[in-house]
C-alpha cells in the first residue's frame, strides 16, 4: 500500500482511507468537542469539475481540515480575482489552482507562499520537467495536479487512404501535408493554431525556445531569435502553400473540421484524446495516436500544453494545512486516480503514468490502441521551460500578431519580430531591466 | 352627373384601390424579408436546440437533424454543473426584477424633483446625469470593480444590482414625462388640501406616472437581463451569476485548448433558447407600454 | 443651507417645520437615485481618474506618473485604430440601421401593409435575446466551413461566404448590432410618429403632398428630435462596443485582435496587461471621443436641421 | 373676521421682480376680482396668499393671523384652479373626500360633507366616475365641491372658468355668484377677463406689471378709471384713447371716450370712414378710420351703416375722460 507522508505528520493507509470515506457521514457528523476543536477552514479556488468528489474524500480523510471550495471561474477570471485580491489584500483564497504558464507572473507579484518545507518529500513523485514546473530549487510554491505533454492525433484512414505513413519529423509532416491536400483538396494535414500562443508554445518548447527568461536582475527577451525564426520559416512555407489551415481552435467549425476529416491531424496534449471521443462521433475508431514529429531524431524531445497546478497564497493564515490541501489533491492515490477517470486529466504523478491500468488502456475510439502509452512516453520527454513573469501579456502579443500576420499583415516571422518588440517595450514600462 | 362621368369616377376609384392594394402587397412583401432576417437567427436557435451536439455541425442549419434531442437536450441543460443553469436563470431574474423596480422608483423620485421643484444645484445634477450616459462601460467598470474589490462588495450580487438601479436614461424619460404629463396644479391642489410631499408623491404622482414607471422599469430590467460586462467583471462564483454570464462562461469553455475544455454546443445552444424565454414574455405582456413611454422622452 | 443663502433670511419670522421639509424634498426625492450615481458612477469615476494618473508596475508597484498616460494614449496606435474601426464601422451600421428602423416606422404608422401587429412585434422581437447570446448565435450562422450559409452555397456550388475574415468581420459585426437595434430604434421612431397629430397628415393631403412629400416634409423634421437621440445613443453604442466583438474573439482570433475596440483594448490593458492606470486613462480618453463625437455632430445636425 | 391684509409684499425671481411692493385689503366676506392681463402678477399673488409660492418679503395676514409662512393647508382657504387640477385616478366622491382623508377627519363626518357639497353643486349622479368622464362644467363643479367640504374662510379661484364655453361660462358666473351669496365667505379670484370680473366681484383690483392700478366696485371702476391703463382694460369694446394736438395744448395727455359715448352727427368734431360694422342685433360696433386715429363706435339697434360711409362724430359732455403724460387721470384740462 502506498503511504503517504502528510505534512501533519500523519500517516495513513489506502485501506484506512476507505474506511474513513466510507464512514464520511459519520465523520462529517462527529461534533467539534469529539475532535477537540473546529477544523481549520482552507478555502480553495478551482474550476476543476466535480472536484467536490476529491475534496469530499480530503474533508473526511482530515477531520482536523475542511477545503471550502469555490469555483471562481476558468483561467483569466480567475486570475483577475486573485489580482484584484492582491491589490485589495483582501479576498484571496488559500488554495489556487493556477495554470502552469501563470505561476511566474503571480511569482512576480509575490502571491504564493513557499511550501517547499513540505511539498521537497514529494519531488521524486512527479517527472522531473513536471516538478521544474512548480518548484525553483528548494522553493516550491505549487503541487502539478494535471499535464499536457505533446503528441499527434492522427486519422489513420486518412492517411491509408493516400498512402501516408506517420510522420515522425517535421519534414515527413510538411511533406504529408502537401500530400495529402494535393490529393484531396477538402483535407488539410492540420489546423496550425497560430491565434493560441500555448500551441505555438508547446511547439516551440521542445526546441529550446527561451523567450522570456531571467538573468539575475535581468530579463533576457530573446522571442524572435533563430529556433523562432526556423520554426516560422517553416510554417510559413505551409500556409503559404495552402496545404494547412490556420483558424482558430476549440469552436464548431475546428470540432466540426476534426470530426468530418477536413483535418488528418491534431497536434496535441495529453488531454487531448478524450476530449477528441466526446465530439468526434463519426469518426470515432479512426484516430491513432503517434509522437510528436522530430526536429533532431537523435534526442527526443516534447513540450507541454496545458495543465495546471494548486498554488499556496502567502496570505494564508493556515500554512500548514493549505500545503496539506494542495499536495494530498495532488498527490494521493485514489483521488489522483479519480482525476483521470472522472475529470479526464492528463495524470502527472510518474506513478499513474507507470501504471498499467491507466497507460495501457486501449480504446475503441483509437482502435484499440493504448494511447496514454504515447502520452507517457511525451510526458518523460518534456523538456525544461522558462515561463515569462507576464504570460497573459505575452501570449496576448502572440495571439495577435500571428492573426494579425495571418489575416495577412507580414510573414510569420515578421508577427515574432512585432511581438519581440511589444514585449521588450512592455517588460521595460513595468520596470525590469532588460539585457 | 352624367353616366359617363359616373363610370369614369367608378374606373379611377377602382384602379385607385388596386394600386393601393398592390402596394400594400410589395410594402408587405418588402416588410416579410426583414421578417423573415429578423426570425432566422431565432429559427436556427430553435432548430439547433432539437439537435444532437454531432447533428448541430453535420446536418443543414436549418432543417431538423437526424433525431429529435431537445427533451435530452433540456434534461442535459438542468443537469449540468449541479443544475447551475437554473440558478443563473433566476439570479438573472433576481437582479433585472430588483434593478427593474429600484431604477423604475428611484429615476421616478429623481425625475420628479427635477421636473416639478425649483432648488439649488438642480440644473448641474441634471447635467451630470445626462453626461453619465457618455461615459463608456470600462471607463466605470473596471474602477468598479477595483471599489467593490476594496469595499469588500466584489462577488456580491449587490455589485451588479446596485449599479443596475441607475438609470439616467429613466431619470431623462421621468423628467421629461412628468414635465410634460403632469400638472402643477394638481399637486398645489393637494398642497392646498394638506397633503404633505410624500403623500403627494405616493398618492398623486405614483399613479399617474405609472406608465412611465413601466417603461423605466423595462428598459431597465431588459438592460439588466442583457447585461454581460458588468456582472462578468463583479461576480466570480457561479453561484452568483446571471445567465449571459453563465452561458458565455460555458462558451468559452468550448473554445478552450489546454484541459478541461468541454463540448457543450447544444447544452449552449438550448441554454440560449430557454433564457431568452422570460424576456420574450416580458415583451408579449407589456409590450404596449414600450410605446407610451419611450414617446415621452423622443418627443420634446 | 440652502435657505440661510437667502439675502432675506433674517427678516423672515421662525418657519413651520412643514416648510423646511418642503424645501428639502428635492434633495430626499433625488437622495436615493443621487447616492447610488455617486457611489457607482462618481465615485468610480474619480477613482479611475486618480488611478490612471499612477502607473502600475510589475516591477516597483505603483508610481504617480501624472499626465503620461494620456500623452501616451494620444500616440496609441491600438486605441486610435480601435476608434477608427468603429468609425468605419459606425458610417456603415448606423445609417443601415436607423434608416431601415425609420422606413419601417413609417410604413407601420401608415398602416399601409398586412399583418402590422406581427411586423412590429417581429422586428422588435431580437431586442430580447441579450447581445452575447445573439453573438453566439450569428457566430454560429457565420462558420465558414459547416455555417449554414456556407451549407447553401455550397448546396448551389456557389464560393462560400467567409464571413470571419478580416475584410469582412466589421460588417458580420454590424450586422449583428443591426440586428439587435433596427426594432428597438423602430418603436421609438414609431412612438414619436404616434404622437403626430394626425390633422397634420391630413392637411398635406389637402395640400395636395404625395405620401413621400409628407414623410419628408412634415414627419421628417417633427420626427427630428427622436431621430437625434437615437443616433446620440448609436454613436454612444458603437464607440463602447464590447460585447460582440469580444466573443467574436473565440472564432476569428485572427481577425479581431485585443484592441480590436476600444472598450476590448481598456479590458485587456487592464486584464492581461494589468496596465490600470493606462486602462483607465484610455477609458477617459474614449468617454471624451465619445463625448465630442456626439457634441459635433448635435452642432452640425442642428444648423443643417430640416426646417420646421 | 377673516378679511385678507397684505402688506409690503414684494416677489422676486432671481433678478425678476415680479411684485415690487403690494398692499392689498380683501374685506370679510368680500367678492375680490384680481384682474389684469396675463404675467401682471396677479396668480402670483394669489399663489402667495394660497401659501404655494413664498413672498420675498413682506406679510399677509388671513382674518388677522399672519400666515405668511404657513403651510397652504393651514391657513383655512381652498383654491379652485384653472385646470380644475383633479386627480385623474380618483373618483369624483374620492376627489371631494381626499383633504379630508388626508387630515384624517372621521369618516361619517367626510362622508356628510362629500353628501352636501355633492348636493350643493348636483353632482350626487357622479360620485363614482373619474373626471375623464365628465364634462367641462362638471368638472368645474367638482373642482368647486372639494372647495367647499374644506369649511374655508377664505375661497381662491385662479382662472376658473377659463377652459370652458362661452355659454357654460355665463352659466358658471351666476352659479359662482349664488354660491358667494349662499356661503358669505372671502373670494379672491383671479381673471384677466375684465367680463368675468365686472360681473362677479363686489371689489376689483386692477393690477398690471406687479403693482395695483386701481381697487374699487365695478361701477366706479368703469366711470372713474384711475389711470389711462384701467380705462382700457375695463369696458368692452376698449375704450377710445384719442392724443391730438388740441388736447395737448390743454395739458392733457390723452382723452379717452367710451364707444358708447360717440355721438354721430353732422356738426360731430371729428369725420371719419367706416372701415368694419359688427352688427350683433341689439347693437352694432363700428371700426372707423377717423383723423384723430382709429375710433370704436357703439351704437344702439341695427343702424344701417356699410363700410366706406362718410361721417361726424363728437364726444358725449361728461363723460371724457382725461389723462396726464404719466397716465393719471386728471380732473378736466387745466386751463
Amino acid at each position: 500500500m502506498t503511504k503517504i507522508f502528510s505534512p501533519l505528520g500523519r500517516t495513513m493507509q489506502r485501506r484506512d482511507f476507505l474506511k474513513v470515506a466510507g464512514a464520511s457521514a459519520a465523520v462529517a457528523a462527529l461534533p467539534a468537542a469529539v475532535r477537540g476543536a473546529e477544523p481549520v477552514k482552507v478555502l480553495l479556488w478551482s474550476w476543476v469539475p466535480d472536484l467536490q468528489l476529491q475534496v469530499d474524500m480530503f474533508n473526511a480523510a482530515h477531520p482536523g481540515i475542511k477545503i471550502e471550495l469555490v469555483n471562481a471561474g476558468q483561467g483569466d477570471p480567475e486570475y483577475q480575482a486573485v489580482r484584484a485580491g492582491l491589490q485589495a489584500g483582501s479576498g484571496l483564497p488559500d488554495v489556487v489552482q493556477i495554470e502552469y504558464q501563470h505561476l511566474e507572473s503571480f511569482r512576480q507579484l509575490d502571491a504564493f507562499a513557499d511550501m517547499g518545507q513540505y511539498a521537497n518529500a514529494h519531488k521524486a513523485a512527479f517527472p522531473e520537467a513536471t516538478w521544474k514546473q512548480v518548484a525553483k530549487g528548494d522553493v516550491v510554491n505549487a503541487m502539478p495536479q494535471d499535464t499536457g505533454p505533446m503528441a499527434m492525433l492522427y486519422r489513420k484512414d486518412i492517411f491509408d487512404k493516400h498512402g501516408i505513413t506517420p510522420p515522425t519529423t517535421w519534414a515527413e509532416f510538411a511533406d504529408a501535408a502537401k500530400k495529402v491536400h494535393a490529393a484531396d483538396p477538402n483535407v488539410f494535414i492540420t489546423d496550425a493554431l497560430f491565434s493560441s500562443g500555448d500551441w505555438v508554445t508547446a511547439l516551440l518548447w521542445p526546441m529550446g525556445w527561451k523567450p522570456v527568461s531571467r538573468d539575475g536582475d535581468k530579463l533576457v527577451i530573446n522571442i524572435n531569435d533563430k529556433i523562432a525564426k526556423d520554426f516560422a520559416a517553416y510554417w510559413q512555407e505551409l500556409i503559404t502553400a495552402g496545404v494547412i489551415e490556420t483558424k482558430p481552435g476549440f469552436n464548431n467549425e475546428w470540432y466540426s473540421g476534426l470530426d468530418t476529416g477536413r483535418y488528418a491531424t491534431w497536434l496535441t496534449a495529453g488531454w487531448g484524446p478524450v476530449f477528441l471521443t466526446s465530439f468526434a462521433k463519426t469518426s470515432a475508431g479512426q484516430w491513432r495516436a503517434a509522437d510528436l514529429p522530430q526536429w533532431d531524431t537523435s534526442k527526443f524531445a516534447t513540450g507541454n500544453w496545458g495543465g495546471s497546478s494548486l498554488a499556496v497564497m502567502k496570505a494564508t493564515q493556515h500554512l500548514p494545512e493549505a500545503a496539506e490541501v494542495a499536495i494530498w489533491l495532488c498527490t494521493d492515490p485514489e483521488a489522483t486516480k479519480l482525476y483521470t477517470t472522472k475529470q479526464f486529466f492528463f495524470p502527472c504523478t510518474s506513478a499513474l503514468l507507470s501504471s498499467p491500468e491507466w497507460a495501457g488502456n486501449k480504446m475503441d475510439f483509437y482502435g484499440g490502441q493504448a494511447v496514454n502509452e504515447v502520452f507517457a512516453k511525451s510526458a518523460n520527454a518534456v523538456t525544461p521551460f522558462e515561463w515569462s513573469p507576464f504570460q497573459s501579456f505575452l501570449y496576448q502579443s502572440m495571439s495577435d500578431e500571428f492573426g494579425a500576420s495571418i489575416g495577412g499583415k507580414g510573414t510569420l516571422s515578421d508577427a515574432f519580430d512585432r511581438i519581440q518588440d511589444a514585449v521588450v517595450t512592455y517588460a521595460k514600462e513595468q520596470g525590469f531591466t532588460v539585457a | 352627373m352624367t353616366a359617363t362621368t359616373d363610370i369614369a369616377t367608378f374606373i379611377a376609384a377602382k384602379r385607385r384601390r388596386s394600386e393601393q392594394r398592390r402596394s400594400r402587397i410589395m410594402l408587405t412583401l418588402l416588410l416579410s424579408l426583414f421578417l423573415l432576417y429578423s426570425f432566422m437567427p431565432l429559427a436556427y436557435l430553435v432548430l439547433s436546440a432539437t439537435k444532437t451536439n454531432g447533428d448541430l455541425f453535420t446536418t443543414f442549419g436549418f432543417g431538423f437533424g437526424t433525431e429529435f434531442n431537445l427533451w435530452q437536450n433540456l434534461r442535459d441543460l438542468l443537469a449540468r454543473d449541479n443544475g447551475v443553469f437554473m440558478r443563473w436563470m433566476f439570479n438573472s431574474l433576481l437582479y433585472s426584477t430588483v434593478a427593474g423596480l429600484g431604477a423604475a422608483i428611484l429615476a421616478t423620485a429623481a425625475g420628479y424633483a427635477l421636473a416639478k421643484f425649483k432648488f439649488v444645484g438642480r440644473n448641474l445634477i441634471f447635467a451630470l446625469v445626462l453626461g453619465a450616459v457618455m461615459i463608456p462601460q470600462t471607463a466605470l467598470v473596471v474602477p468598479t470593480f477595483l471599489l467593490l474589490a476594496l469595499s469588500g462588495l466584489s462577488d456580491n450580487p449587490l455589485g451588479v444590482i446596485l449599479p443596475s438601479m441607475i438609470s439616467p436614461i429613466g431619470v431623462y424619460l421621468m423628467r421629461v414625462y412628468m414635465e410634460q404629463g403632469l400638472d402643477n396644479e394638481l399637486l398645489d391642489a393637494a398642497r392646498i388640501e394638506g397633503a404633505g410631499e410624500f403623500v403627494i408623491f405616493r398618492a398623486i404622482v405614483l399613479p399617474l406616472v405609472a406608465p412611465g414607471m413601466v417603461t423605466v422599469a423595462l428598459l431597465s430590467f431588459v438592460g439588466t437581463w442583457n447585461n454581460y460586462f458588468l456582472p462578468l467583471i463583479v461576480l466570480r462564483s457561479p453561484q452568483y451569476q446571471p445567465i449571459t454570464v453563465g452561458l458565455a462562461t460555458w462558451y468559452q469553455l468550448a473554445q478552450q485548448g489546454g484541459g478541461g475544455g468541454q463540448v457543450l454546443f447544444s447544452i449552449i445552444i438550448t441554454g440560449a433558447l430557454v433564457s431568452i424565454i422570460p424576456v420574450i414574455i416580458v415583451f408579449l405582456l407589456l409590450q404596449r407600454f414600450w410605446q407610451g413611454g419611450l414617446t415621452a422622452g423622443a418627443i420634446k | 443651507m440652502v435657505l440661510s443663502n437667502s439675502p432675506a433670511a433674517a427678516t423672515r419670522p421662525a418657519r413651520s417645520g412643514g416648510s423646511t421639509l418642503r424645501k428639502l424634498a428635492p434633495y430626499l426625492f433625488l437622495g436615493p437615485f443621487l447616492l447610488l450615481f455617486i457611489a457607482f458612477i462618481i465615485a468610480p469615476l474619480v477613482y479611475a481618474f486618480y488611478i490612471s494618473l499612477y502607473r502600475d508596475t510589475l516591477v516597483g508597484g505603483r508610481q504617480f506618473a501624472g499626465a503620461a498616460s494620456y500623452i501616451k494614449v494620444m500616440g496609441d496606435a491600438k486605441f486610435w485604430g480601435g476608434v477608427w474601426n468603429l468609425v468605419l464601422f459606425g458610417t456603415v451600421q448606423m445609417p443601415i440601421m436607423l434608416g431601415l428602423a425609420l422606413l419601417f416606422a413609417i410604413v407601420l404608422d401608415r398602416g399601409q401593409v398586412y399583418a402590422k401587429g406581427l411586423f412590429r412585434l417581429g422586428f422588435f422581437l431580437p431586442y430580447a435575446v441579450p447581445s452575447v447570446i445573439a453573438t453566439i448565435i450569428w457566430g454560429y450562422l457565420y462558420g465558414p466551413t459547416f455555417g449554414p450559409f456556407t451549407q447553401m452555397a455550397k448546396a448551389f456550388n456557389l464560393p462560400p461566404p467567409d464571413f470571419l475574415s478580416p475584410g469582412a468581420m466589421i460588417f458580420s459585426l454590424a450586422n449583428i448590432v443591426t440586428w439587435e437595434y433596427v426594432g428597438y430604434n423602430m418603436v421609438i421612431y414609431y412612438a414619436a410618429l404616434k404622437a403626430i397629430p394626425s390633422d397634420l397628415a391630413e392637411a398635406a393631403r389637402v395640400e395636395g403632398a404625395s405620401p413621400w412629400q409628407f414623410a419628408r416634409l412634415i414627419q421628417l423634421p417633427l420626427l427630428w428630435p427622436a431621430i437625434l437621440l437615437t443616433i446620440i445613443f448609436s454613436i454612444n453604442g458603437t464607440l463602447q462596443l464590447f460585447n460582440e466583438p469580444y466573443l467574436m474573439r473565440f472564432l476569428a482570433r485572427n481577425t479581431v485582435n485585443s484592441s480590436y475596440t476600444p472598450n476590448l483594448y481598456a479590458y485587456s490593458l487592464a486584464t492581461s496587461n494589468q496596465q490600470y492606470g493606462y486602462a483607465a486613462a484610455v477609458s477617459f480618453v474614449l468617454g471624451i471621443v465619445i463625448a465630442s463625437a456626439s457634441y459635433i455632430f448635435t452642432l452640425i445636425t442642428n444648423r443643417r436641421r430640416p426646417e420646421q | 373676521m377673516t378679511d385678507v391684509a397684505i402688506r409690503s409684499l414684494n416677489k422676486t425671481f432671481g433678478a425678476l421682480e415680479i411684485i415690487p411692493d403690494l398692499n392689498l385689503n380683501v374685506p370679510d366676506g368680500s367678492f375680490t376680482v384680481l384682474v389684469g392681463p396675463s404675467g401682471c402678477g396677479k396668480s402670483t399673488l394669489l399663489r402667495m396668499i394660497a401659501g404655494l409660492e413664498q413672498p420675498t418679503r413682506g406679510s399677509i395676514a388671513i382674518g388677522g393671523t399672519d400666515v405668511t409662512y404657513e403651510e397652504p393647508s393651514k391657513r383655512g382657504i381652498s383654491m379652485v384652479f384653472q385646470s380644475y387640477a383633479l386627480f385623474p385616478h380618483m373618483t369624483v366622491g374620492q376627489n371631494i373626500d381626499f383633504g379630508m382623508r388626508i387630515a384624517k377627519v372621521p369618516k361619517e363626518e367626510r362622508e356628510k360633507k362629500v353628501a352636501y357639497a355633492a348636493g350643493v353643486l348636483k353632482l350626487e349622479k357622479l360620485l363614482d366616475r373619474k373626471p375623464s368622464a365628465l364634462s367641462g362644467g362638471q368638472r368645474q363643479r367638482v373642482a368647486i365641491g372639494r372647495s367647499i367640504v374644506r369649511d374655508p374662510k377664505v375661497f381662491l379661484f385662479d382662472e376658473p372658468l377659463s377652459n370652458l364655453d362661452a355659454a357654460l361660462r355665463g352659466q358658471m358666473r351666476v352659479e359662482l355668484a349664488e354660491l358667494h351669496q349662499r356661503l358669505k365667505a372671502t373670494m379672491i379670484y383671479v381673471t384677466h377677463d375684465q367680463v368675468e370680473a365686472m360681473t362677479l366681484a363686489d371689489q376689483i383690483v386692477v393690477m398690471n406689471a406687479g403693482r395695483i392700478e386701481q381697487i374699487g366696485d365695478p361701477l366706479s371702476l368703469y366711470e372713474k378709471p384711475e389711470t389711462e391703463f384701467v380705462a382700457t382694460f375695463i369696458g368692452s369694446p376698449k375704450m377710445n384713447l384719442i392724443k391730438t394736438a388740441d388736447t395737448q395744448a390743454m395739458g392733457v395727455a390723452t382723452i379717452g371716450i367710451r364707444p358708447e359715448h360717440l355721438e354721430v352727427c353732422d356738426a360731430g368734431k371729428w369725420s371719419a370712414v367706416v372701415r368694419v360694422v359688427e352688427k350683433l342685433g341689439n347693437e352694432a360696433i363700428a371700426y372707423l378710420d377717423s383723423e384723430v386715429g382709429d375710433l370704436t363706435l357703439r351704437l344702439v339697434g341695427t343702424p344701417a351703416l356699410k363700410p366706406g360711409d362718410q361721417l361726424r362724430m363728437s364726444p358725449r359732455d361728461g363723460h371724457v375722460h382725461y389723462f396726464d403724460q404719466h397716465g393719471r387721470r386728471m380732473a378736466g384740462p387745466s386751463s
